[in-house]
């Protein structure tokens, strides 16, 4: 990176909270991550709500259904497909800063730069299986309410199966994670969270099933293959966003061991902060 | 002092083996209803596997002489194991016979 | 290969008082390896429990055929397993102990039996599998044999890894003599979890009516 | 050779692609004068079984499938000139290399979809409806890495702190115009007819001739920064 040319740094304005943020997208050495970490909060709450509350895909329907019956579930909910991955396909991208802060963390560990360009480079391709396909297979289904039953029942498994089904990168993602977590000593992440990283690896294998199940706890919609896997991915997801949250506040720009969090909650100047180190 | 673990753990290896063919014993009992659900059977083997488990923890993961904290998170889960197995089947076969 | 790092974060309990514990055990209270691994054995062990919870409120909903299929699981295999598991965790917990002591070479031994008692477990597992297969048991055959194939095949996936986690302790133990016996101690503590899970899956599978 | 000779031979590639884009566009009959989405099964089957219309349909595709992939060179390029900014992490110029790949992803399935309907004419009119339909609405809708390349490209040029910036500050402004006239095109499914309709002003023309405009503007700033950086590093060395 360049050398920076900011010059003095006022100290933070403790007025409202617009001053608050102007002065932190201004002057904040950590801009970026924030960034990246406002980025994580603010889309998987938006995906909760798009998928489970706009869209009402999630928690996902049964896979049994007949033709007539997903004829039915397109109608009940058509807008809401319709408008829900519109919006789902407009905010996708925001995936890439998302994938791009998890991936410096690895890039600030004391690992080799391969494992964050893997986890780069997998989470990239994972947006099309993780969302992408299933908006696309979804608004085909409900833009035609007059379509074939047959083929509005393909578009159907297209979607879910899709969605639920393809494990892989996410399976080799957690690993790789786990890894640069478990072999890093500038101890950017706790052991135990390459740790849960394995947890999460191995409910995607769990829902493998689902390709072979239409009914029944193994199923997309089982309470194997759906529920308790959902409950480790929030439990997963909220634990790195709260952990990466301590990384960036910890973050001193350098190579070696990241520092341990100042028992004293002093808000140091990121400015000093940076130039202290 | 080496001795006395090197006994101890052998003891323990014992005793669970000596569980294990008990539960054989146990499971071979009554074969010819084995085809009928049985509480008396199924809440023994439940509680001798979570005993087993317990004193695996215990002695084999020496969480005897860990700090209070995690002798009581591992008791909570057995605890929370076997509430949650046992509860399950005796509401669940009450719910089908009712 | 390069050894996993241990944990240099300072312990509160101190690893020098638990080298003098190792030879008056009762004494010190230490947590066995790192915490981290620990917060892993309970975060998987409920995962686990909810499995299994799923899996018995399934078999209340329809006894029959869940007790009619068990017929066909071998008792006799299922005690065999545990009895092979319990082995290799009690190898590996002397495994433990003679690395404490410096006793490197017992060390070493208890590590490459925990290994054998692994693969003997490995191969009695995937004969069972084949002769079930034969049998015309599969894993879409019924309720039961679902849960019967999804139970021991992700228990035998944490087996598997297992394995690498022995293979850890076994190039510490190899690499670092004298050094603190911590990874040692979590390699072990993961292998107890695939044994102690064993034992319930064993309860529910093959013992439960 | 320097490093910064191999990158204009990069950046040279973009006006060779970019004419055989527009022929290709050109002789896709779907687009010239795009295809409404409120065709009938048996009119969108006609299309497919015309005599006239096939051959140009396949031939087109296939155009696009050889070069549908022709912009990651470029994108790479903009990453590298990310990573010359005045930013303390590489945050910006991984995601750039993160989206990269996903345009041009959605842009071959969309391709897919339109070559496979157009592979057995005589298929069910409503089978083909519905492989033209996917393809039309993976085309048009999934604007989703175009507009956070744009967005992402727009932030960093706001936060880089170098005295002279990599690029200008317009083009951060004109990025953020191009995503808005993006984000119209992303609700195609709810219209059969008018300007959201993927055929409509909003969704066809305004997104592919923002798309367009896009690429020629950021292949003459990218060339100048390019040139920009040459002297730099000539000023370094000497």
């Amino acid at each position: 990176m360049s050398a920076t040319t900011t010059g003095a740094v006022p100290a933070m304005p403790s007025g409202s909270l617009m001053r608050r943020i102007a002065w932190h997208c201004r002057y904040d050495e950590k801009r970026e991550l924030w960034i990246g970490w406002w980025t994580l909060v603010a889309f998987y709450n938006l995906y909760g709500l798009l998928f489970f509350v706009l869209a009402r895909t999630q928690p996902p329907p049964q896979p049994s259904l007949g033709p007539a019956e997903i004829v039915q579930w397109f109608d009940d909910r058509r807008s809401g497909l319709l408008y829900g991955y519109a919006i789902v396909s407009i905010v996708g991208g925001a995936t890439a800063i998302m994938t791009a802060t998890l991936a410096y963390t690895m890039r600030r560990m004391s690992v080799s730069r391969a494992f964050a360009y893997s986890y780069l480079l997998i989470y990239a391709l994972a947006t099309l299986p993780g969302m992408l396909i299933m908006g696309v297979a979804c608004t085909v289904g409900a833009m035609r309410p007059d379509r074939d039953h047959a083929l509005v029942s393909w578009l159907y498994d297209f979607a879910f199966l899709s969605f639920e089904g393809t494990m892989g990168v996410f399976l080799v993602g957690s690993l790789i994670w786990m890894a640069a977590v478990l072999l890093d000593k500038n101890r950017v992440f706790p052991m135990w969270f390459g740790y849960l990283n394995l947890c999460n690896a191995l409910t995607e294998v769990v829902v493998a099933p689902a390709w072979i199940f239409r009914r029944g706890v193994f199923a997309w919609d089982g309470a194997i293959a759906w529920w308790i896997n959902m409950a480790v991915f929030v439990t997963y997801t909220t634990v790195f966003l709260t952990l990466l949250r301590g990384m960036i506040v910890r973050e001193d720009f350098g190579s070696g061991p990241l520092p341990e969090l100042a028992s004293d909650r002093a808000p140091a100047s990121a400015g000093t902060l940076g130039a202290a180190r | 002092m080496k001795r006395r673990f090197e006994q101890r753990l052998r003891f323990v290896w014992l005793a669970l083996s000596a569980i294990t063919l008990a539960q054989l014993a146990l499971g071979s009992l009554g074969q010819q209803d084995a085809l009928t659900p049985n509480a008396v059977v199924t809440s023994s083997a439940i509680a001798i596997a979570l005993i087993k488990v317990r004193v695996i923890i215990r002695e084999f993961m020496e969480v005897r002489h860990a700090p209070v904290l995690l002798c009581r998170l591992a008791d909570l889960w057995v605890v929370v194991t076997g509430v949650s197995l046992l509860g399950s089947y005796f509401v669940g076969m009450a719910h089908s016979a009712g | 290969m390069t050894t996993v790092q241990v944990s240099v974060a300072p312990r509160a309990d101190g690893s020098d008082e638990r080298a003098a514990s190792s030879e008056k055990p009762g004494g010190v209270r230490f947590v066995p390896g790192q915490p981290d691994m620990w917060a892993f054995v309970l975060f998987e062990a409920l995962v686990f429990t909810s499995y299994f919870t799923v899996y018995v409120i399934r078999r209340t909903q329809s006894p029959g055929p869940f007790l009619q299929s068990q017929t066909h699981l071998d008792l006799h295999v299922g005690v065999f397993n545990t009895l092979v598991l319990l082995a290799s965790s009690w190898s590996v917990a002397r495994c433990v102990q003679a690395t404490r002591e410096g006793s490197f070479r017992a060390a070493l031994n208890n590590a490459y039996l925990t290994m054998l008692f692994g693969v003997v477990f490995l191969v009695s597992k995937v004969r069972e599998w084949a002769t079930a297969i034969a049998q015309g048991f599969s894993f879409t055959t019924d309720e039961f044999f679902s849960f019967y194939y999804f139970l021991t095949g992700i228990h035998f996936l944490h087996l598997l890894i297992g394995f690498v986690v022995l293979g850890v302790a076994v190039s510490r133990i190899r690499s670092a003599a004298g050094a603190a016996p911590e990874l040692v101690e979590t390699c072990a503590t993961y292998w107890h979890t695939i044994d102690f899970l064993w034992v319930l899956i064993f309860a529910l599978l093959y013992v439960m009516r | 050779m320097r490093r910064v000779d191999g990158e204009l031979v990069l950046l040279w590639t973009l006006p060779a692609v970019g004419l055989i884009w527009l022929s290709a566009f050109l002789l896709f009959p779907g687009f010239v004068q795009p295809m409404s989405p409120a065709m009938s099964a048996e009119e969108v089957v006609a299309f497919y079984r015309d005599p006239a219309n096939l051959p140009r349909i396949r031939y087109s595709m296939i155009v696009f499938n050889w070069f549908a992939v022709g912009l990651i060179p470029i994108l790479a390029l903009i990453a590298l000139q990310i990573r010359r900014m005045g930013h303390r992490t590489p945050i910006f110029s991984y995601a750039i290399l993160a989206c990269a790949a996903g345009g041009p992803t959605i842009f071959l399935m969309a391709n897919l979809f339109w070559l496979t309907a157009a592979f057995r004419p005589e298929r069910d009119p409503q089978q083909t409806l519905m492989f033209n339909d996917l393809a039309w609405v993976t085309f048009s809708s999934q604007v989703g890495f175009l507009i956070a390349q744009s967005v992402i490209l727009a932030l960093a040029i706001y936060l880089d702190r170098r005295e002279r910036p990599v690029f200008p500050p317009w083009v951060a402004h004109f990025n953020l115009v191009v995503a808005l006239l993006l984000i119209p095109a992303a609700f195609v499914g709810i219209a059969l007819e008018g300007p959201i309709a993927w055929n409509g002003l909003l969704s066809f023309w305004v997104r592919n001739i923002a798309i367009g405009l896009w690429i020629v503007v950021m292949g003459v700033v990218l060339g100048q920064a390019i040139k920009r950086q040459q002297a730099e590093d000539g000023a370094m060395t000497t």
